[in-house]
């Protein structure tokens, strides 16, 4: 009979975390859902006030849009059960079988959702300033319709038919899933857009400053903030163990942004001679993406270390496609999310306690962790050229000359956004 | 000496700037205006179109000698237009005497 | 004995999920609490530079203002017992039988709280940079004191005496109990004071635009944000069922926010040639305040055309009151809160799950829910004119000419809220 | 049997307890957390724009390096076992014996984090404008490393070995822990720095009005969210009693803060014959930072006499501080941190429930309370002393007359906040 | 050719613009100065009142042909004024050349 | 009457005010522009270091009866320098006429 009690008590225990886990998750999504707010406000700020509104508009709609088409279509594809192609593609996009999902699981799709469209706004970023409204509105549809969705679907379902999970592959939030998809779009974008007016004259790489760092550093605490949910939600319960976990994440997360910054600053007072602003606050995006994927499997001094390797590498990679490859990326958002989402993804390779190089793992963990990286940089590059490359050739990816000149407020949207603000910027 | 005044469009600051550079014009100041006149821009806010007369513009002061005047306003004239309406005007009047604060020079010591 | 011990189990089990219903509200509350954030900043970014420094402090006194007086007074008369004129007034304004309420249930006095300070908060930005700040501060006092409390009591309560609840009205979360009941306060007061000077120049509506749109932006991100508190929090529990239903609800209210704001993008952008930044945000909104009332009785097809609705209905709604009413209200509050509220209130009549005229239950509810959502927004125009009206002909509503053409900030608060800003408007 | 399954229950209920405790307590720190952007707001908002940027990067670093110190050795040294010195230093810094502290009680720790960085970031806004950024960047890591761990040690690890605690001392959240500490530091710091140029001239107060009026607002709704972390998570648990507990603090945290804003609005328009915006904004701060302490010993109305009396404190203390001390204090730091967290926690020996003046416990609570926090000043102020005067002596405090003319943006950091921004300032 | 420089309230310029618009002259720049005259502004800010000559105006340059000038300063004299202290000033001094930028025209068909 | 411009560093505009008051010129209008010259100041951003030679000035516009004209000068001259590169110009012009909207004077009582 106590048994039988116990029995009752534990099967309690069960439905209340449960309810707390979802309560965690909701949470965290909605602690998610304000990185919108964080993106939009790092992208205003790094560019230059003539195009504010157009960055509001892109990141508005990118939120709006996936909200709709991930709910309705993307989420299927994502947990959809057969497999066709070689685990490539889910067939069936749901087990009930009909197009648009009626999920009960509540709270995961809000979770997923906000997820989707977290991928879908960086590359926005990486295009700023030129490229044409709708244009970029179809894209984004299409990102968190299908390429998104794809995707999640080899590794977030956790269940047999999803290659990388069975393949042993650790992407604890998605430095791979959602940053590196999302930064090897922007790159592909930021190369077919090309760069903007006056950024590259006679060769050589010209500095459009940012027109309002508060606004970035604003944007950077905001994502900060939505990071803990990011990360910690990604436990996906609460209670007893998962507790300890999820916290740890935060610790993780929390350690490897400070120590992105701090590396960031550093590294670049010690090569530029000033203690650059825009570069720190890049280095704690950077430390924030590059613990993502390994927040749930290294200690905090692995979360340490990664938050200094990608601290240092982001510097460096924002000068080194800035100047040498010559692609135009305003926000750096290419470096933040692709470069540190796979060196992020790469490190547990290493710093993983269970399975990781320097834990006396072997190099198994760090292949795996290197082929899956590069398939979801690969199917994100495909993916968006072949979409981009067929609206490049029909309706065009750009605006024109004048409108880029004069600004996409006004062209695109009729308005400036500081309209009694007299601005000194040269067109 | 010669004051001469430029109204022009924020566009083509950059190469009005550097074909001033290239005739050896490397002094002048600058600022934003709203220029009223023929051009007119059309804007959409909360459900009202309007269209405006009043356009941003930049405004150059260059005090140069004499004898760099006809070349500065021949730069201004081929670099600044565009050919559309609202290209903008140059003014020239006279300047009686510049001193540079620096130095306490004036005359054509004090222009540059 | 073990039906004793399932007894003390569910007993326990009852507990927990009351800590943690608390718990979500409290952090529901929270989110509410934010939301004055939010409205601040869109109000500060659809206005002028020179009164931003008002706009900042009528915000921070709804809020200070409200919060004293909902708990000295207001809450007493929304949640007291015996009831007078026909359900219209508790008499007896708290069962502890005095007037200042001391509450344990801090959760919910803490969540009616942030409730409260919303429904005020409404009308400061339909009559911004033209109002006395001193006259606002009476107005918004009586408003949190008696309007809104008066105006919560007749369905919130969730008892017999509760007439509206009787009546079976549904408002889950107050799309007229707090959007219709501000946004008709609204009204009036925006007639009661008159348009800014130049808004209607020779009887044509003039463009009078707002000075920050990234302000505006990052205050719907955080309008939105909040929201999910706002709704979700509504649920007014957490656990088993409730979670279910709490984070249906946050869904709901994402998918409506987003359809309301993809509406009023292609519907403005068809009809005024751009793709209209703040008509887009106010399209958001809209779809917000819509589906507030419903966000618990529809589905999420539901969900998704009110907010297809409420967002094509604020545009139109916007254009008709400024060109055609003539009545100024610079950042769109009676469109949004008044008229979506309204208009969210009646949908449910058509979508309800249960009782909706398209799911076959009828003409009934839909009645239901137009006489009750009309009797608030009559409650609260009646009663504000009223108060409005003998504050009009007593110390006036409105600064001197030349108070208004130099800057509230100026004269009202002896200084600019951005003094290095040199601004480009006209007065 | 059934004594034995209620065993097993309440067991139950104890761990579930604890996993809501934790989920809390997360929750709260990261809204702490985000208190740092809403210091980071306020400060810009309240200064010149030529040192924004500047303003950002120290902020970043307060974090960012607090974050890893506490990490490192400050939460070894606040909860470490053995004391020395009378109980002024612990001695081993950590349980496990090693000075980097691997807590698992993670949620603690991230908790503490947060609340070592808000200490840090006090100082930042007093000495805005002319201190050197390496300079600052030390203090700060030794202000999160050492002299913010041992004040804490004092009294919050609750046990027997600190002094405070045992002494009867009641600081709840912090108003002298965390704030008066800041505080005084920020005190000291203003004085060894010295006013920025311009300030004072012949002797006389001049204004330096802050920029940004939107910003500063915007942050002050940042702390004020932040706050119902601060204070409704340093209850440590949820569940039961403290569930009451917590939200209880949470509203007297919100009317003190109404109260607060609202005296200081009255007060000094009085005073000075305008509704003074600033004021009004550090009103709010100041009831905030007079609850702190005692919002979980006072009932609601002595909330709401902290918050008045602090309200109006802190705008005399503002004007003495400037005109008469001359010491420039930009953003108010010392007299709301300071002067209101030594007045929160003495105010305590008045209105504590239990043991308080006006509720018949006598003195005794006052008397400790007094000293309590006049050692956390005198601690604050003298380590401080010797780390700033240290730092002077060396590598200097201060930049150059040529760079805090031109800003330190341009000087430090190589750039400008706002570079399209054309300002009126003079320097 | 005469340069009208003229530096007016801010709340004013609605109506001279119109005035100016009235009397056909429908070309100039403008822009936002401070000016420093007899006019005094109250302010307080934490706790220190103060009043300041230094108040926001907007600068106003129109060039116009002889023939126009005295038109001009009639209207700004008329609509620009208040009556009270800070109405400000208005400046008249000669312009040698202007020139169109589109056109490269130059003399009075450079005005406008 | 003297049309008196001068671009000088925003650093010593408090101490040129003070120094005009103090020789009752107590009448100006004042405005930020950007100057290129020879003055350069370093720049880094994200990566990149550059130097600029455009650089934010305050630019003065000071009209001033005859009689004023050298000691405005000599106190602009004395008050706005630093000695080193970037300290900034005078230009003087003729002036027409003034007028004081308020009262509609002209001539020397129209300036200040
Ligand atoms: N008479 C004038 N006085 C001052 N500014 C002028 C004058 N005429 C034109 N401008 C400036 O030149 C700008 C361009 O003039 P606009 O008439 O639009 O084009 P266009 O010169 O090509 O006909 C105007 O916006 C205004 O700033
Ligand atoms: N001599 C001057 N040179 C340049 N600007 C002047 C001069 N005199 C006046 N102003 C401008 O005119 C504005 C109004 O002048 P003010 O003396 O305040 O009023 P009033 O002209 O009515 O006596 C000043 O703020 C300043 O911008
Ligand atoms: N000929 C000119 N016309 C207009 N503005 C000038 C001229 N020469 C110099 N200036 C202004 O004066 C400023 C200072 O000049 P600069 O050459 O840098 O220093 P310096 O006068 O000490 O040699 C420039 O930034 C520019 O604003």
């Amino acid at each position: 009979m106590i048994v039988q009690g116990q029995e009752a008590i534990d099967k309690a225990i069960e439905t209340i975390n449960g309810d707390m886990g979802a309560l965690w998750i909701t949470i965290a999504a909605i602690l998610v859902f304000f990185m919108q707010a964080g993106f939009t406000l790092v992208e205003i700020g790094f560019t230059r006030s003539k195009n504010s509104g157009n960055i509001i508009m892109k990141n508005i709609m990118d939120l709006s849009v996936g909200s709709i088409m991930f709910w309705a279509v993307g989420y299927a594809i994502m947990y959809g059960s057969d497999l066709v192609g070689g685990g490539f593609f889910r067939s069936s996009p749901s087990d009930q079988g009909y197009f648009f999902f009626s999920a009960t699981d509540w709270h995961n799709l809000f979770f997923q959702t906000v997820f989707c469209a977290t991928a879908a706004t960086i590359v926005s970023g990486a295009i700023a300033g030129r490229t044409k409204f709708s244009t970029y509105l179809i894209f984004s549809a299409i990102l968190t319709t299908l390429i998104y969705p794809i995707a999640g679907s080899w590794y977030w379902p956790f269940d047999d038919d999803a290659w990388l999970n069975t393949a042993g592959f650790i992407d604890f939030a998605g430095s791979s899933v959602v940053h590196a998809v999302g930064g090897a779009a922007a790159l592909v974008a930021a190369i077919l857009v090309g760069p903007r007016i006056g950024k590259y004259v006679d060769g050589k790489a010209k500095v459009i400053p940012g027109h309002n760092m508060a606004f970035g550093a604003l944007g950077v605490f905001i994502l900060w903030l939505g990071w803990f949910g990011f990360n910690g939600g990604s436990q996906l319960a609460w209670g007893g163990e998962n507790t300890v976990g999820a916290v740890g994440v935060i610790i993780n997360t929390n350690i490897a942004a400070a120590m992105g910054a701090i590396a960031a600053l550093f590294f670049s007072w010690a090569r530029y001679g000033k203690a650059d602003i825009s570069m720190t606050l890049n280095g704690a995006l950077a430390g924030l993406v590059g613990i993502t994927a390994g927040c749930g499997a290294v200690n905090t001094f692995g979360a340490l270390f990664i938050g200094l390797i990608c601290g240092i590498v982001v510097v460096s990679s924002i000068e080194f496609i800035d100047k040498k490859l010559k692609i135009d990326d305003p926000v750096g958002a290419i470096s933040v999310h692709g470069v540190c989402g796979f060196l992020g993804t790469v490190l547990i390779g290493f710093f993983a306690l269970d399975g990781g190089l320097f834990y006396g793992g072997g190099a198994k963990l760090l292949w795996v962790q290197t082929y899956g990286s590069l398939a979801y940089i690969l199917w994100a590059a495909v993916a968006s050229f072949i979409v981009l490359f067929i609206l490049k050739k029909t309706i065009g990816l750009r605006v024109s000359e004048k409108e880029e000149i004069e600004g996409l407020d006004l062209h695109e949207h009729g308005m400036e956004a500081y309209p009694e603000h007299i601005s000194s910027q040269n067109n | 000496m010669k004051k001469v005044e430029a109204i022009i469009r924020k566009s083509k600051f950059d190469e009005v700037k550097k074909a001033l550079h290239q005739i050896e014009v490397n002094f002048f100041s600058y600022w934003d205006v709203t220029g009223v006149g023929n051009e007119k821009q059309g804007h959409v806010y909360r459900g009202i179109s309007y269209s405006t007369s009043d356009i941003q513009r930049r405004y150059l002061v260059i005090v140069v000698s004499d004898d760099f005047l006809e070349r500065t306003i021949n730069v201004l004239l081929d670099t600044a237009s565009t050919g559309n309406v609202g290209d903008g005007k140059i003014f020239v009047s006279d300047m009686i005497e510049a001193y540079r604060i620096r130095t306490k020079e004036s005359g054509s010591a004090g222009i540059n």
